[in-house]
């Protein structure tokens, strides 16, 4: 009986205390009717060396491409002591710290990732996480809507220069609440300042803006955010947290700084894991925080006067104001939060900037290297750690040949900027060499002089 | 502070140790310099030892299951097998970025797949979307599929659902999220729901109910067929609530009881770890009705090979709920232990939850402990109003919880359902042993003996925590929610 | 400067609490003529994401081949739990628990692993460890010469049945002292009972055997153990701790038990990992504890009367007795043997005795499956879970063949027994499938009749 | 006990909670009966959840680098870096068999001859060996090299090995072990070797002598050149215990010092972790004249491939000092970790940990300790007597060391070297910060302030750790090393 400790006379003796003759009578109350006698469509329990064989097959079946996707998730070195600290028991299968006195390990962690995450945004006040940047986003805009008194609309201004997976989770998420999003038309991949002057006027509760942009250029954001704020809208800024250790925070943006930050926080540690779990974080002015959806950490003091950690503004959440709450989050993504506040201790402000630079330097270098090459050319000029590169050819044939050489060479904007024609977006993070980049190089070189990339898809350089 | 400093107390300006990333780096060349941050952020300047140190320091004041007996009622805080942890974070599915294509995952989209199939299995539901991230996502999926399914028929006056009084805060929360308002309906003396108040309830302008079997005060809606009835009868649908999964695994259906719609909090009956707070994993199950709803994306099969289904092959789908595809890493971990458990092991989970919580009722209930439904059977949780005893010696719920605490066991869950006065809603769950619940009844015993002989003892508690009872007024008052530097006022910008 | 926190401000700071004007004066008693100016063979620091993917791809580089090798190292599953829990910082990082009252952990955990081997071995007392098992097997003849007051010989008997390399370990560590190791000659995989008589009235310390012996057969222990206490030797018995939950335990073979255990404690949830770090196992008779070299824990009572663990019976020891201490041993193998520990708890008995049958089985069908295919025959009839295969042929050109299809097909014998022919040593432990013994003997099938294996040496079934 | 059970009281009789073994399986076909064991071993039967939960609170009774600084003289306490850790256990490295064949390892093998190679470097010799586990094996190695090389020229006159006084015990243990007997050589009031002394004690019987340098006293020897002198013309040979090397890493080669032979141990100078008590590695270095007697196996090269050189490729060599390769994991940590440091890096060490130690001994000299050497420079380490302090007060080295474990600092090493009265042996290593050496100076002038004022004070600590104070006598009287079942006896058989 794995993992189930009751010898047969403890059954015995604890079926007694109880007065029922088996196990079975305990489920008396299920009316015949409903009751089944087992679970036919599963097979039999494997034992552990039987399932750790099957995954490690399974997760050695698709080899190891060199991965130049972004889109929204990135490889990053993690260092080792990241998940060895945040897998501990101790982190690892506790509960959300309704015992404060027994979860002070978490509590004060998060105090520590609040305030990281509130200095790294130039915002006051963080929350302790949502379930990842798209929902984030969604939750941002829930509560610009309900923050801001001035808007009567249930209109959120945003951009095609924000990931369009965000814009399509805000879409589901708001739905319900008759809240629609109006987007921002592209101009050389950035959000148009020239379409701004018709919108003026029309009452909008925020515009959201994501920096840099999904396309990887750098928005105008002080440009945007004062716009913004003359009429009379909240400022949503969505960042890669990674990078704002090099880009000015939202909390700075144009006079008075966005109201509101979000983002994911995959970069920060989390591995890239096909999607998750990763985590959303959150962050906001002082005057905001009682919209704020999901748990927020606070100091206080103990009966003896020494400090501690404990939840607060509880009164926000669903399991106080229940149908008023300002969300339905309730578990959020504790254990992410764990490392990334360990991740972004040993990387420092220094360590996370000279990341953030590399990223750029190397995604500059595969821009270069790939540019070089007929029939390829760089879409928008500026970029941070990501590029749009534009194609002679549809890039979906293109990217298959890669693949089958080992080399995931980007992310098709076809399906979602069709208006960009053959357009792929690109990113070289600090982890891919010199190396790497020529590798990539010469296989798509040869792949559009119809050879073929000849290499063996496992191996690395 | 726990006798552990803040990191940021451990910080030195200048203090620069680092092993972690590439060398020194020029600023980017080409962006506006406008555009580039002109102070760094306040993050700490620590070496590696200084940040594990603290970190493992951290950690220990910390309960946990790995440590003590965590009987938190509605959470399930069972044993995580270490193994799902170490095999669902092997290198090859680490490395695998969300947006490479389906061919480079069939290892990962194999594991989902038959996930799905076993998630089908456990419910009897016939399609599963494994998207949702949390119990209460995957009720936001579930409601946001019946608003659907209304609409589409043009069904659109139907703007309640019901929820009972009992219910977990999430259940209105969510149909608040999802634009519905919220009806109310009470239990019966039993721990039933009251079926002529259900009736009155129903209407026209009803999508649905919001339920869960076991309900959260421990025992089962015995007469969930006729609920059933009553609610699709006036074209509402019926949605489950998963979290008690654990307590009917193997032994009962959603499907089979008449439930339109079901989540599952992974991170409950099939024991993914909670992390402090997360990650969970609430993936949706339903009936024909809504199938074309689910959210997307869904894992399927073509010609031997797995595929992502996307909005596109799903144009009726309520649409994404994650930028990508939930959280993976937690579903490899319950498809691990729901592999290592097959359907013999799934039986047993419900079967000794339920064991250990019978008998652990029957000790309370013998020690002269009042349960709230002494004749009904316990479900895997039953609760325990300490009413009387509150009355008696002022010594109340909360305060049990803290004296829990210095005896080693972290406490029930308080004050939830709101419904029961003074309450303990226990679930010990089907990983402890005889000794361990022995061993806890007599904790409670000892304490109940204090609180009559020495009141204001109890009340003191805890003391051998690393911080005494907090002032919470203050936490909410005086918000201090952010280090911002030495010497610096707590509040900031 | 990865690892150190010193910032300028404190270098300074400390330098003049010091009185000195540089770090590099703090070198200022070494001599002019010794001091160097640094390391110019030793190439510049790698940050931790470089040699992060040095490491990566050296462990790649040689693929995961199907292993049936065994002769003392096994491939056995290790539950997850036992290297989560071994390498928490608090039993990793701490020293030898010299500060008893700050190391209850560790002491508490070598307590129970001493009860756990004096169970398995059946003989009263353990020690803490030794570095391997063939450095064990060396102590334990030293132990058994110091003490053996009968015998005055410094000569111990032994046996060809006993593994080449523990008898080359310790004729490299008895050397110094003029130990003489003599073996017994071998007859049908054994030890040769026939060769004991003219021995008898030879003065021996001991006689050291192995179960099952090196060539996978059962030793006639029973005889084997009553003759030798006979001649007034001591015995010493050689065992495989996983196969203990099967086989005999040393303290009861013949009519009073062998009088020390020892051997390799690597089956024990150790990883193969090229050789090491692995882990020796020592146990003895109460009379003999005050000989046995190494760390030794026992439990007593705090000043408040307390139970609680300590270091014990130093006397015996380098760091109090010097020169005349039973052993130079001082670090051990403590972290092995936590993990030993761990490993032990979570199979407990009935699933160490599954694993060994298991073993056993595979091993079984191993032998059917390849004694099918022309020219090879099984040794030895009994065997435990490893056999020895006789071939018509050289064994070296068919591994070597093998293994480039990515098999390793056994341990050769010609060069330690020459005198068996064509030779070879085979194991499937528990971790081998059907499939994978079928794949083997469809490979060396294929070798034989000349044709190639013709699978990818990377996949396992 | 720590108020955590014995993990065999966790266990009962029945309880089958097994998921990391294979099914029932019958007992081997074949094997005499006789050979098969008749009662199980008394292992305990728990449940993973108890086995996690036992060990994980076990582990919290420790302290230990992770948790505390931990300035334990000779030992080199330093952090241990994660990465080390995890990449020698990568799934690669971990399941290789050892004797797989060499094309099978280029992997592995590349590292450990480029750990060869540069472990050359840092001594200055010429030949390695990574075979010895930990540094009494090293020792053991490089003694039985030298009564090789005397055997070989027929010179077996030489049956002594002389030792300073203040040698570890390690090093008289190993002379003995290989034979040889020990005669000791004094000390001088600076700490050097008296070399008077040192004349009178060599001669044609003397094979050799072991040194560490800087000295376990904390010093260097400054006439090291004069002391090679005198025992090379005596026809001895050097060895170098190099467990201080990380005192003069970068700085000083103890091949220039006149050494023939040395060993490092890895787990201090190249911080692999200690385990709480190994595993090690003792690597030897040798220069020309023992280079044929290294222990086999060492690395080669031959046409691009590595390979394995034993026994038949060095026909002179000592022999084999383990089963198979020694502690390859451990080396591949030290790998690791000095490819982090590289050059620059490693001068850093014996810098910082010089800056380190020098800056605690002027801040204890300057709060009135006596230190040992006061005119002497500190190497990585120094000593403090307590001699007067306890003298005055009663209160000796021991109880200072136990206060200490209250006030949250590990202890240094005390009583040794042994010619030092009330000694402690304090290395703060390179690791640790300023902060740090600050609070550990206040603890001690603390705890010498409260042996003045109430020396029972602080002969009662510890008071904070899970056991106060053993009764050591106890434990070797009645000697209690395993546990032998419930009411069972403590001595068994
Ligand atoms: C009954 C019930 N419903 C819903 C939830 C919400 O699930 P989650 O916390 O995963 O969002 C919970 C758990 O907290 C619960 O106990
Ligand atoms: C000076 C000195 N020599 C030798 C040794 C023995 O090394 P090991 O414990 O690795 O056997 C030590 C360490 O304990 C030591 O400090």
């Amino acid at each position: 009986m794995p993992f189930i400790p009751h010898t047969p006379d403890d059954v015995a003796g604890m079926l007694a205390a109880i007065g029922a003759g088996s196990i079975d009578a305990l489920f008396d109350e299920i009316p015949a009717a409903l009751a089944v006698a087992g679970l036919p469509a599963i097979g039999p329990g494997l034992s552990e060396p039987e399932v750790s064989r099957l995954m490690l097959e399974r997760a050695e079946l698709d080899g190891r491409p060199l991965c130049f996707i972004g889109a929204g998730a990135y490889e990053h070195h993690i260092p080792a002591a990241v998940w060895q600290i945040a897998t501990r028991g101790e982190f690892y299968s506790a509960y959300t710290p309704y015992q404060a006195e027994a979860s002070q390990g978490t509590l004060q962690l998060i105090y520590e990732y609040q305030s990281m995450m509130a200095s790294l945004t130039g915002l006051a006040f963080s929350n302790a996480s949502m379930y990842d940047g798209a929902t984030a986003f969604a939750e941002a805009c829930l509560m610009a809507v309900r923050a801001n008194s001035r808007s009567r609309s249930r209109r959120v201004l945003t951009t095609r220069a924000l990931s369009p997976a965000y814009r399509a989770v805000a879409r589901a998420l708001l739905a319900g609440q008759g809240i629609e999003l109006v987007e921002l038309p592209l101009e050389n991949g950035c959000s148009s300042l020239a379409a701004l002057a018709p919108l003026a006027g029309t009452d909008f509760a925020a515009l959201a803006i994501q920096q840099p942009g999904f396309l990887g250029s750098p928005e105008a954001v002080d440009e945007l955010t004062d716009w913004a704020h003359t009429q009379g809208m909240l400022v949503i800024g969505v960042c890669n947290p990674l990078l704002l250790a090099l880009l000015a925070p939202p909390g700075e943006w144009g006079t008075a700084g966005a109201d509101i930050a979000c983002g994911e926080g995959q970069p920060l540690g989390i591995p890239l894991s096909s999607g998750g779990p990763y985590f959303g974080f959150l962050t906001c002015r002082k005057a905001l925080v009682r919209q704020m959806p999901g748990r927020i950490v606070g100091r206080t003091v103990d009966v003896d006067g020494r400090p501690g950690f404990t939840l607060t503004l509880q009164a926000r959440e669903q399991h106080i104001r229940r149908s008023r709450a300002t969300s339905n989050i309730c578990t959020n993504q504790g254990l992410m939060v764990t490392a990334a506040t360990i991740f972004m201790t040993l990387l420092g402000a220094e360590g996370l900037r000279r990341v953030a630079a590399q990223c750029h330097a190397n995604t500059r270098a595969l821009v270069t290297a790939l540019t070089r090459l007929p029939g390829i050319s760089l879409a928008f000029d500026t970029f941070c750690h990501e590029a749009v590169l534009r194609f002679d050819r549809p890039v979906a044939p293109l990217l298959e040949a890669l693949a089958a050489g080992g080399i995931l060479g980007g992310y098709d904007l076809a399906d979602e900027y069709p208006d960009l024609g053959h357009a792929l977006l690109v990113c070289a993070t600090e982890m891919r060499s010199a190396a790497d980049i020529d590798r990539y190089a010469q296989a798509l070189g040869g792949i559009l002089q119809g050879t073929t990339a000849g290499r063996g898809r496992r191996s690395r350089s | 502070m726990s006798g552990e400093p803040l990191i940021f107390e451990h910080s030195r300006p200048g203090r620069r140790a680092p092993s972690h990333a590439p060398g020194a780096c020029a600023d980017p060349v080409g962006l506006p310099a406008g555009l580039l941050r002109t102070t760094p952020p306040l993050l700490p300047e620590v070496t590696e030892l200084q940040a594990v140190r603290h970190y493992t320091r951290l950690s220990q004041l910390n309960f946990s299951i790995d440590t003590h007996f965590y009987p938190l009622g509605s959470c399930t805080m069972k044993y995580n097998p270490r193994a799902a942890n170490s095999l669902a974070m092997l290198p090859g599915f680490l490395a695998r970025h969300p947006l490479a294509p389906a061919g480079n995952g069939q290892g990962v989209l194999a594991c989902l797949y038959e996930l799905q199939e076993m998630l089908k299995a456990v419910t009897g539901m016939q399609g599963v979307s494994l998207t949702p991230m949390a119990g209460a996502q995957g009720e936001f999926a579930g409601v946001a599929m019946i608003r659907a399914y209304h609409a589409e028929r043009g069904d659109l006056a139907r703007r309640v659902i019901i929820v009972p009084d009992a219910a977990h805060g999430t259940n209105p929360a969510t149909a608040t999220m999802c634009g519905f308002e919220v009806r109310e309906v009470p239990t019966d003396p039993q721990g039933d729901i009251d079926l002529e108040a259900l009736r009155q309830a129903v209407g026209p302008d009803v999508a649905g109910i919001m339920l869960t079997n076991p309900s959260t005060l421990g025992v089962f809606e015995r007469r969930i067929t006729e609920v059933a009835a009553i609610v699709h009868a006036a074209g509402g649908l019926l949605y489950y609530d998963g979290a008690n999964l654990n307590a009917i695994l193997g032994r009962a259906l959603p499907a089979t009881m008449g439930f339109d719609v079901v989540h599952i909090n992974l991170h409950k009956t099939f024991s993914t770890p909670h992390g402090g707070g997360g990650p969970g994993a609430g993936i949706v199950a339903v009936g024909e009705r809504l199938e074309p709803y689910l959210p997307v994306p869904i894992v399927g099969e073509r010609a031997g090979r797995f595929v992502w289904l996307t909005g596109q092959d799903r144009p009726r789908s309520i649409g994404r709920l994650s930028a990508f595809m939930g959280n993976t890493g937690i579903l490899l971990r319950a498809y691990v232990y729901m592999r290592m458990l097959g359907a013999e092991g799934m039986r047993r989970v419900s079967g000794y939850a339920a064991l250990n919580a019978n008998y652990l009722m029957a000790k309370l209930g013998q020690a002269g402990f009042e349960v709230a439904y002494p004749q009904r059977r316990a479900s895997h949780e039953f609760i325990v109003s300490l009413k009387g005893i509150a009355r008696d010696t002022g010594v109340t719920a909360m305060d049990f919880a803290k004296a829990l605490l210095d005896r080693g066991f972290h406490a029930p869950t308080t004050y939830f359902p709101l419904l029961v006065p003074e309450c303990l809603l226990i679930e010990p769950t089907e990983t402890e042993s005889r000794e361990v619940l022995d061993a806890f009844v007599a904790a409670l015993v000892a304490i109940r003996d204090q609180a009559r002989s020495d009141a204001a003892a109890v009340k003191a508690a805890p003391l051998t925590t690393p911080v005494r009872r907090l002032d919470d007024v203050r936490a909410a008052r005086d918000l201090d929610l952010a280090w911002r530097g030495h010497g610096m006022p707590a509040n900031g910008a």
